[in-house]
């Protein structure tokens, strides 16, 4: 499995730098356009390590976005769910939050947050706390009348048993959602990192844009996608386990 | 303890047909009945208007002096992360859980207590639904179709047991087998279709407890009579 | 001794930038100790594109920061409380580059018929059309071509001029044309008389009136800490300062920063670091006025309270 | 509805600006820090208009990226949710690309793509594509038994019908995830126009970024919402019609 | 024309208990048969086993000269976007649209063929799904529990016309219902749990074809048989 994913994303990769290549030498544009392989090359030597801690350390705050994002489309998302006038508020209010750029919002932030961790969490978080939010509103929102009749008629059932229910009968749906937000989340890190410049890799690349050096990009996105594609891996399994564990269909 | 049912017209939303013309009846008295009547006839709109769930439809349904209505289908599923045991307990209040295990042993269910609802077959899912609404609080239990996948053996052993362990409910039971309205039921219900007035007769059935045996004779006249109303 | 039992005094100190050559004294001041001989323990904060000093020292977040000079009269004319105690650079960063074999520009009007980048909204935008206005140059006889983060459309010649820092990024950009087996040349606007002053240190009228002397004790211990790292017999430890602070940028690129930035920021030999020149602001002032930047005249000269001659 | 979807948005936009005011009041802070009412007032009546148009030039490239990416995401939904290998891949392949931050990739898109409307649109759509990607997969890659058990035992089944039968059946979590994710495009769009800063209102906010202008920040997220809000009101509207007309239960 | 399981042993991933243990049987020649059991004996996993959806079982099933094996049960349901015209039409090869129009009649379907599935009733949605089946080319169904939520008035047409209208094909007919498995069965399967030895037992049913009529007593020995052996 792990072996896969890695693998797959080695053949993008490559292929997309190919692409690249192909380009470049078929026009015939100047190293200055697309750098050539000894410039990528020497790139690669003279940053691999220091881009690999750039990238772990914005990995690790994609993950403690992530898992703020979580929570808060789930908070966001049982709120949300209810067809009372505050749960269609909450929802327009998540909605129109995520209309706004961060690029827009951004100096809002800063103003109020000032440039801690916080503000870089916040803005992962924003980033991928919407698609998740949209999944598990939809997720949420739609009754499973066959398990949830016995509840209802025995006055049973409370929004936690209601989400709990809807939860589980959605949990293959949910999952795919949570894996796949792991890259937004990662996404949303580095932005955040680029605008704020502070740290990690959104860092580096804002400094690589500000000295126009395409090779060292490539080396970032390099690292990026190979770090994400093991978290993905991780959350792959972690979702297996959790499955096999509550023994769901 | 009554249930009536007055000058009841119905039509689904959106749907051109007619279920109910001006239906009136009524079931007096606590006891296991039976709603019977021929596939798309309208049992089971019937018995969502009984138990609340439809509300738009013209007429009045009275349940007088009886505050808990249950209903209960045979396509009822139970929560995935529970075993049936962990379920059953969890929903049985305490004082009855003596009840509960009665109940799990005559309905055969021992065997699924470990297993995940989609884990048992048919027969045992729709056991187990109807196992968990008997032991909630009702004063009248709608079962549509719930014993229908349960082979007969079980489902006779099941409705005398049901019988004998709650004289003083009111019970109405959606079935197709003629034999066993006529054989079990107290008072059975024929709705017929919308054309035929009255929409809904009343018969009388054998009311079986598994004591007193029944004449041969006395049943077949009342499947005769059920089938001719139907 | 008595003078170490002293605790220091806290001050935030806001950067205009990422920690790259354009902040190398700052580091200086912060590595040599030169603060905490004043005193002072001194959290140097970077800057960035979303950061603004002038905001930060308002909500106190900050005591002391870098702004370029027309973000100090923008916030002035909107009533922000600040002063400017040291001008850093004397000429304003801020070239253009060309390819001097595709366009060769000798007078001012032979930018007609070019293709300019500019970021709209930004100060380049402002010092290019205050160019175009003093030689009479229309719009029309121009094509204004809005840049970005990269540098294709100049690469690619689309664009003919391309603004960029004089010390920080023309080593950079300029290596890989000549690396590329091309010529480049770098047009300053202040050769053309368009002085529009670049970064300068702010601090806050109250902070200036209730803690003069913190501001003193700063401003020399900042001024110093320039000085030094701009002073030729220091260039090593210079150096090695950046690449302490900057992992990213290679040694031989910082190289040729250091002595880009020595002539922005230090005209002659015998110039005193810091000063603040009037005239420039002033002249600032009035292509900003002249563009409707900003609505009626804030005095600017009111705002610079200079500390470096005491 | 329209009303409701309408004035809940003015209601949550004026509780963020009379937050804002709460600070600016409270800490006495200047004008350029956080701009006061005459401020607003006059950037109001002064870029009224030119914003609106910069709004709706964003909000129709924001509805062909909208467009774009439910066609790209239904496409990749569609041959990702096979579990043979080239499935996986190109599942890979989209999470992949998903996790390169626009900011990094722009400037290649930029160089394959030039900079006109179909770059524009190009990071629109992947910025809301993807959301509609994770959505689509685990719904069309979640067998409906009970449907598709008489077409696979009749040999009857194909792709088509599979992904007919599966969207079909989860009719209302798609319309909430296309519906949601149409603010996606928006902020799409806007990055877009921000990073490539040639129109709309994402080049109008750059601008006043680079002024520190907050007013002029403000009067466009307005405008932002407003719109924003109208577009979801009419996909809502679209989305019940569909519904009405395919008696979707 | 012959169906042969053969020393079928199976357990259900993760489950303790046995569901076969060397269990063999066979069906000859074409015909109505059944196949019968309590509930949560094997039914529905014997069916699965035989149309190909287990396969991680230990012995043989043979289906010689069957190449088309269906298995249908009571929970499908057609696909929500088509009435139940529609769909019936667009599923039938065109040669056999007369046949349709000739189930749809008998299994008294016309009032629900301009419904959507969700609309029907469940006897109705048994049938419509039934139908759909029959019109599809096959050797051997399986129809596990397909009627059982119609009435038996309706059931007894329904499956007097599909042995008229299939003399020459193989069915397997899951249901709880004795008598009339007695009644119209040619071969019963009776299964029975799994430390019973053997596991099933063939008996013989009436093979009611609604014209010869059956000799009561008759039908009420293989009944007795048939709870025997269960
Ligand atoms: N949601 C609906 N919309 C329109 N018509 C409906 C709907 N549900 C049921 N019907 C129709 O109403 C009639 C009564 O249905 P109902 O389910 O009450 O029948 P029933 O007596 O329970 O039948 P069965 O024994 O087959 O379950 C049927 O003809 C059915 O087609
Ligand atoms: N997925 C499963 N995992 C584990 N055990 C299962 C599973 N499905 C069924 N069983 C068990 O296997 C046994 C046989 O089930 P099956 O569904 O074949 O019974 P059946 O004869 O069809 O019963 P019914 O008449 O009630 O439908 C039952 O005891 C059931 O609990
Ligand atoms: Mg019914
Ligand atoms: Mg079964």
């Amino acid at each position: 499995m792990l072996h896969r994913r890695i693998y797959q994303f080695l053949m993008i990769y490559f292929i997309g730098f190919a692409g690249l290549m192909l380009v470049k030498y078929s026009l015939n544009l100047s190293d200055y356009v697309i750098p050539g392989f000894s410039e990528i090359g020497m790139a690669c030597r003279r940053y691999f390590w220091l881009y690999l801690l750039a990238v772990l350390n914005t990995l690790a705050v994609a993950i403690l976005g992530h898992l703020l994002s979580i929570c808060m489309a789930t908070l966001v998302g049982i709120i949300g769910r209810l067809t009372i006038w505050i749960g269609s508020f909450i929802r327009v209010a998540a909605y129109n939050i995520q209309a706004y750029p961060i690029v827009a919002v951004a100096p809002i932030i800063f103003i109020l947050l000032g440039d801690g961790l916080s503000s870089r969490l916040l803005i992962a978080a924003m980033i991928c706390y919407f698609p998740l939010l949209l999944s598990i509103i939809g997720i949420l929102s739609e009754p499973v009348a066959e398990i949830e009749h016995f509840f209802e008629s025995t006055r049973r059932m409370n929004w936690q048993l209601q989400v709990k229910i809807r939860a589980f009968e959605n949990m293959h749906k949910l999952m795919t959602v949570i894996v796949g937000s792991a890259t937004l989340a990662m996404v949303g890190t580095i932005v955040a990192e680029f605008i704020a410049a502070n740290a990690g890799i959104g860092y580096s690349i804002r400094i690589a844009l500000y000295q126009s050096d395409l090779a060292k990009i490539l080396v970032a996105l390099f690292l990026i996608g190979i770090c994400t594609s093991i978290y993905l891996v991780f959350l792959e399994w972690l979702g297996m386990e959790i499955k096999k564990r509550i023994g769901s269909v | 303890m009554q249930l009536e049912l007055k000058d009841i017209n119905y039509t689904y939303p959106g749907s051109a047909r007619n279920v109910f013309r001006q239906l009136s009846c009524q079931v007096t008295a606590p006891g296991f009945h039976a709603l019977f009547g021929p596939s798309g006839v309208g049992k089971t709109t019937l018995a969502k208007m009984i138990s609340g769930s439809i509300t738009a439809f013209s007429g009045a349904v009275r349940t007088d002096q009886m505050t808990h209505v249950l209903y209960t289908y045979n396509l009822e599923r139970l929560p995935g992360w529970h075993s049936v045991q962990d379920h059953l307990t969890q929903i049985t209040p305490p004082p009855k859980h003596s009840r509960m295990e009665e109940l799990v042993d005559s309905f055969g269910l021992e065997p699924c207590l470990n297993s995940r609802f989609a884990q048992l077959s048919l027969g045992q899912q729709n056991r187990t639904n109807l196992t968990r609404y008997l032991l909630q609080d009702f004063d009248l239990l709608i079962m549509d179709e719930s014993l229908a996948n349960v082979d007969e053996i079980t489902k006779e052993k099941i409705i005398l047991k049901i019988k004998a362990l709650y004289p003083d409910r009111c019970f109405l039971y959606i079935s197709h087998n003629v034999v066993e309205v006529a054989k079990f039921c107290k008072q059975i219900l024929v709705l017929r279709s919308y054309h035929k007035n009255p929409q809904a007769v009343s018969l009388q059935g054998q009311d079986f407890n598994g004591r007193q045996p029944i004449a041969e004779k006395d049943l077949e006249q009342c499947m005769l009579e059920i089938v001719n109303a139907a | 001794t008595p003078e170490a039992e002293k605790p220091l005094e806290e001050v935030s100190y806001r950067l205009k930038w990422l920690y790259n050559i354009s902040v190398v004294g700052d580091l200086y001041a912060l590595d040599s100790g030169l603060f905490k001989k004043q005193g002072l323990a001194v959290n140097v904060k970077p800057g960035g594109p979303e950061k603004d000093a002038i905001k930060e020292l308002e909500l106190g977040h900050a005591q002391f920061g870098v702004a370029s000079a027309d973000q100090v009269i923008r916030a002035v004319s909107k009533g922000s409380p600040i002063v400017v105690i040291a001008q850093l650079f004397q000429t304003n960063p801020l070239h253009w580059i060309y390819r001097p074999d595709k366009i060769p520009l000798k007078t001012p009007q032979d930018l007609k018929g070019k293709t300019i980048g500019i970021t709209h909204g930004g100060n380049d935008e402002t010092i290019m059309r205050a160019l175009l206005a003093k030689y009479g140059i229309q719009e029309n006889e121009v094509t204004l071509f809005s840049v970005r983060y990269d540098y294709t459309p100049f690469y690619q010649g689309k664009v003919d001029l391309w603004p960029l820092y004089r010390n920080a990024q023309a080593p950079i950009i300029g290596a890989k044309l000549i690396k590329a087996g091309e010529r480049f040349d770098l047009m300053d606007p202040s050769k053309m008389g368009i002085r529009f002053v670049a970064n300068s240190v702010v601090t806050t009228r109250k902070m200036l009136e209730d803690r003069r002397e913190t501001v003193q004790r700063f401003i020399k211990a900042l001024l110093e800490g320039w000085r030094e790292a701009l002073d030729p017999a220091n260039t090593e430890k210079a150096i090695a300062l950046l690449l302490k602070y900057n992992k990213e940028t290679p040694e031989d690129i910082v190289r040729q920063q250091l002595p880009a930035t020595r002539i922005l920021m230090m005209p002659s030999a015998k110039f005193r670091f810091g000063a603040i020149d009037v005239a420039a602001w002033q002249q600032t002032e009035e292509i900003m006025l002249a563009q409707k930047l900003i609505p009626v005249s804030v005095y600017v000269e009111k705002l610079l309270k200079p500390m470096n001659n005491k």
